[in-house]
């Protein structure tokens, strides 16, 4: 077990592209996404998620310590511009090597 | 006379199930079509009227008549973002006004097939080339919302990709679908028509009713954010697509459309968009406020237009064209 | 005889697909309807029985016939949960009692939908407004449910919001899909009927054999909980739909029902809800355990019915109006 | 940076509407609301999500390290009530602001 | 003459539809289907072609004709994945060739539609039976793969659960819903075709037009991979299919299939799985990198199959059987 | 409140079975289950989740600070064979007790 840092953003769903773009500039090559998340922030609630293309997506990602810096400086402005939120925590992350031939 | 039409309109099952959509949330009961029901259904509304346009378009070849039309859609899709600009700066900052002008230059795809199937039900006429109408009108209003913006704010260079500007204009999905299925129609033509008839035109009006059930439901929860909305806007979203029709039905008088087109050339004027154009205003213009410019559009533009708006275009039709 | 009309029953595709769901439980195939697919279904379902009773109400009209069937319908869904309470006061606590017992009270619009397939499959008629008893049976049992837990358990003064409690009985997406529907299908008649007919109808019987086809699955996947249901409950689950049938078939007896209306009637008696009870009653009896009421409803009364029990009252039927 | 805390709740879809309020009244404006869950919890397994009503709703909001106590008080009755788990933790959020011309 | 079919295969809807999603994809719009709508489809393709296969199968019943076709079928079914394996150990390690070869071994249902579509569009006639060969094509090679696996690499005892496998190879949902409906289309015969003919066939020819535009949605996405798997996988995916097909078409003139059961048989020898294989590959050999079988599959084998392949394998028909 | 640990594994969705079937044994009887998460990771991305099965499961457990080893200990042969990733870390848990008769 070793500490890592856990990053999670919610922000509008067109935003999703750009995100993950400028994660994996970062060196963050992992995520997962959760979409259709409705929710309720500065922008004011968004229930009509199929209809008004105002769902949120979740991104979770999961990265070195030393990297942190590097997201935040690339991310930020993509929320100052489009909204959204981002929180970082530590995690210590389960080591797993995947026993794969092709890697 | 007026008052006989929307009556007949109302009876109709599609509005009638709207109108249970929105009783629905009057009473609270806890009734919703889950996600991603609605986008299905409208993805098959827009296969189906653009398949069934391209069909009857390839039918029908693109006369001069088909010209005119066109050319009158795409100089409403200018215009009238244009003016509504103007007229909204009175009350609200440069980036809202132009959103919201944007979306009232656009159009409503569901509203244009409520008035299609009221159409048929009386039994009146119209082209399949309306629907290529449809598409041109989509996308003109977010590129003037956007030149409106870049123009009439100060100027800190928004450095605005404009290929990604111009692919959500003119490659968003529902443009994309809409003028897809239209050419695929016009290359399989009277064949392909006979092999997808049972699902395309079969279940048309079934989906439609069904689709309208939850429009009734998006549209009765956003009618608590227009208290923020402000009667100013209000009133704009009831009066400017009269006008809008208004000068959409003397234009189609003046090429001489007949009846039908000319009804759906004007629910296509006074409608709003609340789907392609609300997507686009949020990545280009996301300074402005997006529950101005939906709920206006979504809460009431729409519902005026289907149960109100097209037998009163319908009536007017029937002075102008007498 | 009787073992013909379950085999005949049987032989049918939305029978054979919930066996096949069950079968794909027990090998454990990975076989699942996504949601919100059954949920999507069931709307549909709803939508397209409540449609059509309601344009064939208009057609018949509200005769004395009418009115008594939907009386003794409203007895009924009083009086089940009444009795059945307290024969399972014998093993159960009040909570559990009144819950299951609200359950039985209240009915499964699939059954009734089979039922009817069923009716429809041997050329025996029934009439339109049985959809109308099925909308009323939905929501008193929920009430009576409540009441028996205020009357039965110490006075800690539930302080129930009843404004909630009647919304949940009344307004829940069932009954208000339902019951809106068939307004509507009063409203537009034949006419909306045939505009609406080839998603209503010509779909109908494939899609509730795509939805039992999951209600196989479901019902299946609950087969294990009835472990720690125990043998009562089970026996309970098998021997009230019977009883509640066989009153049912007296009463209809009584008032001279039609066969067919006598059949479904009996149906409504003896099934159970796994939709809109459970969710009122995790609202309203939070201390009742969910998979003791949701598991016999769902693993044993269901199946039951519709394999044995449609038949079987059918068959009660032949004799009682020989 | 600065710290925030996380409130995670797990419950019944139907309860989704009172929890919300009841953020709502403690000062949290903000959340995220993740549909369809499935999970086991002290009332048993749920699979039958669609056709039961046993879904579960993942609420996540984020709050000021002050508000922790009001929400923990109005939240608790609910989950007593009905079910549902609720649980806080430590993050960090990165401040991002929005350039709505509206607020 | 054999570009003549290849372009009145292309004018049809669902092709035309699939052409559409990959230049969705090409252009970068937004379009897409939502989850689980292609999933729901798939579910309605193969319950619709099982029964329909299920009936036609009871008319014809089981004759010498028959149980030969369903022989040929095992065998290639078996042989298809050895002689692939070899080829493919040339440039892969044993893990990824395998897998491939088990993809390449297994049947893609949708292909086979594709190919019934176009037969019905020509007016060749072809059996119901042909579907009881595509069910018994589906799982061997799964089984294959995994013994070459364990033939070929280090004796690390891999300790299989074989009853997961075969679970897998044999109840997978695919195979578990083709086959179930199948024999409820055998049992159920013409009476169960007539009630639920409005939805497994009238509708059947939309649904697939609607699912081959995700088709061609995901299969352009999976494009950008194929860098990575590099040219010889590229190369294979498109010969294997054709000689594959040869193959298949000359042991089809050898026990004398009448022409449209021949081209059926030649797209199941031709066409890869990449659903079903996929799956199973990913829980028995996850050493193979799934990007490459599932990439080559989609991307390559399936667009070559629906849009040459069908065409050429009749053209071949045409010579042979001349 | 008091303190419980959080486990998060995201892995593809046939290994769900497998995964939940460890943490029972390992005592760790609740967990909730977001699916349908796309994502990237050392096997590459997967956005076609509906038509290859390339999807993946978010599975989340809050477990007691000493079930942790155990879990990890069954957990991970599991990641090491199929894939997946395991994230652990602290939150503190809102206590609840559900009124329900049956319990
Ligand atoms: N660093 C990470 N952060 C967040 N999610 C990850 C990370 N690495 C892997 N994942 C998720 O775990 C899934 C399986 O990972 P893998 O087995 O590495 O392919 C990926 O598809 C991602 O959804
Ligand atoms: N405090 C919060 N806690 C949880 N989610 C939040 C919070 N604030 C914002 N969000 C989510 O982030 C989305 C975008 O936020 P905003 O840009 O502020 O409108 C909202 O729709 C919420 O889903
Ligand atoms: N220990 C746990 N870890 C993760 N999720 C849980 C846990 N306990 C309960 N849940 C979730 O909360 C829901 C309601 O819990 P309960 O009220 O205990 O049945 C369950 O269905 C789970 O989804
Ligand atoms: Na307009
Ligand atoms: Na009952
Ligand atoms: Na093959």
């Amino acid at each position: 077990m070793h500490l890592v840092k856990k990053i999670e953003i919610i922000a509008n769903s067109f935003e999703l592209g750009k995100i993950l773009e400028s994660l994996d500039k970062s060196g963050v090559q992992g995520h997962a996404v959760i979409r259709n998340v409705s929710g309720k922030g500065l922008q004011g609630g968004a229930e009509d998620l199929d209809m008004t293309m105002l769902d949120n997506v979740y991104i979770i990602a999961f990265c070195l310590p030393e990297q942190i810096k590097t997201v935040v400086e690339n991310v930020r402005p993509l929320l100052n511009k489009f909204g959204g939120t981002c929180y970082v925590s530590d995690v210590m992350e389960i080591r797993s090597v995947k026993c794969v031939a092709s890697l | 006379m007026d008052a006989n039409l929307i009556v007949s309109n109302i009876l109709n099952p599609p509005i009638l199930f709207f109108f249970l959509g929105i009783l629905a949330v009057l009473v609270k009961s806890d009734l919703e079509i889950p996600a991603p029901v609605p986008k299905l259904f409208s993805l098959y509304l827009l296969l189906a009227i653009g398949f069934k346009g391209g069909v009857e378009l390839i039918k029908s070849g693109v006369t001069q008549e088909v010209v005119l039309t066109l050319l009158a859609a795409m100089v409403m899709a200018c215009v009238v973002p244009l003016y509504t600009f103007f007229i909204l700066r009175i009350r609200l900052d440069t980036y809202d006004a132009a959103a919201i002008a944007a979306t009232y230059g656009s159009i409503s795809a569901v509203t244009f097939i409520t008035a299609s199937a009221f159409l048929t039900e009386l039994g009146i006429d119209f082209d399949g080339y309306m629907v290529a109408a449809l598409a041109l009108m989509e996308s003109p209003a977010i590129i003037v919302g956007l030149l409106l913006v870049n123009l009439f704010t100060e100027s800190e260079k928004r450095e605005f990709a404009w290929s990604e500007v111009l692919r959500e204009a003119f490659l968003n999905s529902s443009v994309f679908l809409l003028v897809g299925s239209l050419l695929i129609g016009v290359l399989t033509g009277e064949h392909g028509w006979q092999v997808l008839e049972p699902f395309t035109q079969g279940m048309f009006y079934g989906v439609l009713t069904f689709f309208l059930l939850d429009m009734g439901l998006v549209a009765a929860r956003r009618i608590k954010d227009l208290q923020k909305t402000g009667f100013f806007l209000i009133t704009f979203a009831i009066l400017i697509p009269i006008v809008n029709a208004a000068i959409g039905l003397l234009i189609a008088r003046l090429i001489d459309m007949p009846q039908g087109n000319a009804l759906l050339f004007a629910v296509l004027c006074a409608s709003a968009s609340y789907i392609a154009v609300p997507a686009a205003m949020r990545l280009t213009v996301p300074e402005a406020n997006p529950s101005l410019y939906i709920s206006t559009a979504l809460a009431v533009t729409f519902p005026f237009n289907i149960i109100v708006g097209i037998p009163l275009y319908l009536y007017g039709i029937n002075l102008l064209w007498r």
